[in-house]
């Protein structure tokens, strides 16, 4: 199925409140660009639940959860395929950054509920429902979301020098 | 009972043998204090929970298994180097049928055993794990 | 044989100190591992003796398995490492007077005893002849045995069903 | 009173020296053989020369071309390594356990019959006593697990201690066939009866003893043979049984806390066991200290017996090293499995064919 | 009668654990053998990648990726270029797309031999392992020549790769194609169907097709749970539509299907696979041209815009996210990378829970994790 399609099925279940908009190569301002569908963040829970089990759309395993700091607010992007379809598409949820917070899609696909740990352990973004909220790949008491854009490399860490004396304060 | 003496002999220099070891070992070796060296070995993390806990209790069951034919071991070699003499003083057949009927009844001990699963150590079955069992 | 004795008093020293490890000692542990050593130390006994196929037995059954058994047995314990033994402080008039009786009856029967000292000639091939007697005098004890050995071969299986039932094949 | 002092001295001397030079051999050996097998050459600097320079303080040269002397200094360094008893054990059972384990082992060198004259004690219960002995070494390793509060260690040892429990029946039950064709439990009685040529060897049935009748016995002693092979493998924990020690899942197993010298006293013990399991294969089965040909048996070369002896049980060892470096792991049922489910009801048949042999056959 | 109760016993395993291939903890809490519950914890080896990029030259990436599978640095470079280049609609000449074929399937082949040859030592099997590991120094030898380094080669640069080989090297590569082949056949027979090892390999560690799909499984994983899926046959980037060979799928031969022993085999049969591609790659390449062709010398033309691009590594699909800001600035806005073993490796927590303390291991080796691109 073409993005458009998709988009529109989706519009049909779901309305145009939560799914947003669509973009294309053609529509879209920039000069490349994969097609994306726009999500409103807190329904991604059952938008994702639909395109896992709807016949048609059968988006069975999701490839890839990435945060992205757009400045004022932070989007998660998920890009998924379908083995069975043998199409692929791509969502974007885009919430702000004081109070971020994104419907989890971790009940529905296995690998989603590591990914978005991720992304909640580099920017911060809270999926709401997740099973089993924990950072992933830095400690539980690390302070700050490294991969945001305003992150402050911290000087120690439980007592270690984690930045050089040099490095610190220059980026 | 001099051969013994030279077992017990043996037994008491094994021990020696050690602790010289062990002792000379002491002498040579250096000795540089670190606490670290005198945690337990735990894949490098602090060790969580502790080592002395219940156990799981089918290590107690094939210790019991092994005691019954344990004793059944023993009980046949006294027989087995006897059996010699016995044939030669006639005794042949009827010390056969007295063990079989002795093995044999262990033997049935064993196959009750072997189908009521009791040799089995505790072990999962793979193939119908809880994760496998909704799709079955 | 002076160092004969020595060696019998060397190992029946051994036995004691074991023994009294086994009593004594408040970790439960040590205690099971000093009882294997007295097990031990019996089998050396055993060779004093004369009986050395007992001995070999008693190491095999006592040292390799009611030991290893015992101890495994302790492993299903909890908290082994501080479990130690209560000294039952109520009882402690009563069960002194008990003691004290027993022994004054012992010591009253070993000296009371006529104690017959014989030397019978060692048998030479001890196996060979505890072999014949399984098959003649002792058929039916033998036997009796192999029955026994049934029972709690069927016993360690009840056991065993009972406690993994979550975990049947 | 002085000629028993003066045996046990000989004896004790002979054999500690065996014991030792069979942990530098095997242990030479194994590194050379597995290096062999897997296409590389092992170790190859560490020469006598190397090692006298070493010790000597002078400039170290690579002096040897094979590496004859690694073994030795390994156990030089071992012997300079600093002796750690972690905070959390049970420091006098972790003490304790290495010289349990190594005097069970070493005693059972008292009744190895290297040859006929020399058997440091010949009891007539020989073969009934290593087994016996042998179990005395299970509780030292249940005793180094426990005490070094590691869970690995602890996991280790259990498995071990199930492991060397359980073949002990496999085991004891193959060796009661040739206890009753040779009627004794006696080491030098049993290697005697295989006097002559290779086929009187229990291996190739009861030859020996019976005649040429004695070939219908040669399936049931291999199988025994076998049977006990695999048992000594798995009593020894040499792969591929060694799941008590498998260093990719409980990293050493019980002596993963064991460091210097004590951790090479287990390494010497598990060495010794593994050639008195194999030496006992020998003087069982293939004939003991005589070569097989009458020609160059003792009778004619005095002082051969012991080389010979000792020489088969090499082949063996290098057959339990080639097994080492061939086979993957088992895992922990799938040993109980072969144990119980294989290995015993195997040797109780040939249990009762040679029962059925003796006594309506012969 | 009543039940005794045990307890359960919390044993970390790793990092410094002889079988985590890697600094990987894992806490598990175990009755006896029997695992209740296994918990990753990852990080050990985290150097924050994605953070590095946003402030590096695109060219300059390229070493850094090298970093993240270790085992398979060629194939990483391979990736993040594919990105680039699909980014700033770089054409890439066919000589060194041939050249990138060539250098990662003998990378691919490297890592297939770490991935089964370790898996091996894992149930304990040392001698395949070395053998195994002969011919992975003559990759590297191969590799070395080619790029000058052995591990970690800088070699697929954006729009070409680093350096030109000669025709000589192609022959020791033909060579090494013949000496490679009996190599496996040895493999297979000292370990595949060793009756020990498909009985310590297969039937454990099932995972089926829908749960395999559902964690995330790519590549040989995948592949091993019987799904018919390699990125190079079913969406060929750079020239593979060019080759003919097979996709070697599990099929449960010696088990069930999806369990350890179809995940190694399959790893087994693609370095056979790779053998035939580069061998069609030997006889297609020309030594003709200029490899420097097509390499940017700035990134002052990068488009504004996004790209996710999927390639296949060893460890299966890699995905590279990047959004550019457009030519005024040379460095990625973001740089996500997908990696295939953190999302193969997150399937343990579910389907290690009833199993024995080995099988974990062999679950571990048989998902051939590295921990570099783990935690990147």
């Amino acid at each position: 199925m073409t993005p458009e399609e998709i988009f529109n099925k989706l519009k049909d279940k779901f309305g145009e409140s939560k799914i947003l908009s669509v973009h294309n190569n053609e529509s879209a301002e920039v000069d490349i660009c994969d097609p994306f569908i726009n999500i409103e963040p807190l329904a991604m829970t059952e938008v994702a639940k639909f395109l896992k089990n709807d016949s048609e759309l059968a988006f069975d395993q999701c490839c890839c959860i990435s945060g992205v700091d757009l400045g004022d607010d932070l989007q998660a992007v998920y890009h998924l395929y379908s083995f069975n379809q043998k199409h692929k598409i791509c969502l974007k949820a885009t919430t702000n950054r004081e109070n971020p917070a994104i419907g989890t899609t971790a009940l529905t696909w296995g690998i989603s509920g590591w990914l978005e740990r991720e992304t909640y352990d580099m920017f911060g973004i809270i999926f709401k429902n997740h099973p089993d909220h924990r950072r992933i790949l830095l400690e539980e008491d690390w302070e700050g979301y490294p991969l945001r854009k305003d992150y402050e490399f911290p000087r120690y860490w439980r007592g270690m020098e984690v930045t050089p004396e040099e490095d610190y304060g220059t980026d | 009972m001099e051969q013994y003496g030279v077992i017990l002999a043996f037994f008491i220099f094994g021990l020696v043998f050690v602790v010289a070891n062990l002792t000379i070992a002491s002498i040579l070796s250096k000795k540089i204090k670190s606490q670290q060296k005198f945690e337990l070995y735990e894949c490098g993390e602090v060790a969580e929970g502790d080592a002395w806990i219940r156990f799981n209790n089918r290590f107690y069951l094939i210790a019991l298994v092994f005691l019954v034919f344990d004793v059944e071991v023993v009980m046949i070699y006294p027989w087995a180097v006897a059996l010699n003499e016995m044939i030669a003083e006639g005794n042949g057949v009827f010390a056969f049928w007295a063990m079989s009927v002795f093995v044999v009844i262990l033997i049935l001990g064993l196959a009750y055993d072997w189908i009521k699963g009791g040799l089995e150590w505790v072990k999962p079955n793979l193939l119908q794990l809880d994760y496998l069992k909704k799709d079955a | 044989m002076v160092i004969a004795d020595f060696a019998f008093i060397l190992v029946a020293a051994f036995v004691l100190i074991c023994a009294c490890v086994v009593v004594f000692h408040n970790k439960i542990i040590y205690s099971a591992f000093a009882l294997l050593f007295c097990f031990f130390g019996v089998a050396g006994l055993y060779v004093f003796l004369n009986a050395e196929f007992l001995a070999g037995t008693q190491l095999l059954v006592y040292v390799g398995g009611i030991s290893v058994l015992i101890l495994f047995g302790i492993l299903l314990t909890k908290n082994i490492e501080d479990l130690t033994s209560k000294e039952v402080s109520t009882q402690k008039i009563f069960g002194g007077l008990i003691s004290v009786t027993f022994l004054g009856g012992l010591i009253y029967m070993v000296n009371s005893v006529d104690w017959k000292v014989s030397t019978p000639k060692p048998i030479e091939n001890s196996p060979v002849e505890i072999g014949k007697l399984f098959m003649s005098d002792f058929l039916i004890p033998f036997e009796i045995a192999g029955v026994l050995l049934l029972v709690a071969l069927i016993g360690a299986v009840v056991i065993g069903r009972d406690t993994d039932k979550d975990l049947e094949v | 009173m002085d000629n028993i002092f003066l045996w046990i001295a000989i004896t004790l001397g002979a054999m500690v020296g065996l014991v030792s030079v069979v942990g530098i051999v095997s242990i030479y050996l194994e590194r050379k053989i597995s290096a062999f097998m897997q296409d590389r050459l092992g170790p190859m600097e560490v020469g006598f020369g190397s090692l006298v320079n070493a010790i000597a303080g002078k400039e170290v040269l690579r002096e040897g071309r094979i590496g004859l002397a690694q073994s030795l200094a390994d156990g030089l360094k071992l012997l300079q390594k600093e002796d750690i008893i972690p905070d959390g054990a049970d420091k006098f059972l972790f003490k304790l356990a290495p010289m349990i384990v190594f005097a069970g082992t070493f005693s059972t060198f008292a009744a190895l019959p290297l040859a006929e004259y020399f058997i440091p004690a010949d009891v007539n219960i020989g073969l009934f006593y290593i087994l016996a002995i042998s179990s005395f070494g299970v509780s030292g390793i249940l005793m180094a697990g426990w005490s070094s509060n590691n869970k690995w260690g602890l996991l280790g040892s259990l498995r071990s201690t199930a492991q060397m429990v359980s073949y002990e029946i496999p085991v004891g039950v193959s060796l009661v066939s040739i206890v009753m064709l040779t009627g004794t439990l006696s080491m030098k009685g049993i290697v005697v009866a295989q006097e002559g040529w290779f086929w009187n060897w229990h291996l190739f049935g009861a030859v020996g003893h019976h005649g040429l009748i004695g070939f219908v016995l040669l399936p049931m002693m291999v199988i025994n043979f076998i049977a006990y092979f695999i048992g000594s493998l798995a009593e020894t924990n040499r792969a591929p049984f060694d799941i008590p020690e498998a260093e990719s899942e409980l990293v050493a197993g019980y002596h993963t806390e064991y460091t210097g010298m004590r951790f090479a006293i287990f390494f010497l013990a598990e060495y010794g066991a593994i050639f008195v399991g194999n030496a006992i294969a020998v003087a069982l089965f293939l004939g003991g200290w005589y070569s097989g040909i009458p020609a160059i048996d003792q009778a004619n070369i005095p002082g051969i017996a012991p080389l010979v002896f000792i020489l088969k049980t090499f082949v063996l060892i290098f057959v339990v090293m080639w097994i080492r470096w061939t086979l993957p792991r088992l895992r922990v049922d799938q040993l109980m499995t072969l144990c119980w489910k294989y290995l015993i009801p195997f040797t109780l048949f040939t249990f009762f064919s040679v029962a059925i042999y003796k006594v309506f056959i012969v | 009668m009543e039940q005794i109760k045990t307890d359960l016993m919390t044993i970390n395993m790793g990092p410094q654990h002889p079988s985590t291939h890697g600094v990987l903890r894992l806490e598990l809490k175990t009755d006896g053998e029997i695992v209740d519950s296994c918990r990753p914890y990852l990080g050990y080896l985290h150097r924050c990648f994605e953070k590095h990029c946003e402030s590096l030259d695109y060219l300059k990436i390229v070493p850094f990726t090298d970093r993240m599978d270790y085992l398979a640095a060629m194939n990483n470079n391979w990736a993040f270029a594919l990105a680039v280049e699909k980014m700033m609609g770089i054409e890439v000449p066919e000589k060194c797309e041939y050249l990138r074929v060539i250098v990662s399937e003998l990378n691919r082949i490297a890592s297939h031999i770490i991935a089964f040859g370790t898996f091996g030592l894992d149930i304990g099997a040392f001698t395949p392992f070395l053998l195994a590991f002969n011919q992975r120094e003559l990759i590297f030898d191969l590799l070395e020549e080619a790029s000058g380094a052995r591990m970690l080669y800088n070699y697929i640069w954006v729009g070409g790769v680093a350096r030109d080989v000669t025709s000589e090297w192609l022959k020791k590569v033909k060579g090494f194609c013949e000496s490679y082949k009996p190599v496996i056949n040895e493999i297979d027979d000292l370990l595949s169907y060793n009756k020990i090892f498909v009985s310590r390999a297969a039937n454990v560690g099932i995972v089926p097709k829908d749960l395999a799909i559902d964690y995330g499984f790519t590549g040989p994983n995948l592949r091993g749970s019987g799904i018919e899926f390699d990125l190079r046959k079913d969406e060929p980037y750079s020239i593979y539509d060019k080759f003919d060979f097979d996709v070697p799928i599990g099929s449960g031969e010696e088990g069930t299907l999806g369990d350890c022993w179809d995940r190694y085999m399959c790893r087994i049969r693609e370095t056979r696979e790779s053998i035939k591609i580069i061998e069609q790659a030997l006889e297609g390449i020309s030594l003709e041209g200029d490899i420097y062709e097509a390499v940017p010398k700035n990134f002052n033309k990068m488009p504004k815009g996004e790209v996710y691009v999927r390639s296949e590594t060893p460890r299966g699909e890699m995905g590279i996210y990047i959004v550019s800001e457009g030519g005024k600035a040379p460095t990625p806005y973001r740089c996500k990378v997908r990696s295939p073993a953190f999302c193969a490796l997150s399937i343990l927590e579910k389907i290690a829970k009833g199993v024995m303390i080995s099988d974990i291991i062999v679950i571990l080796g048989s998902i051939d994790i590295v921990l570099g691109e783990v935690d990147r």
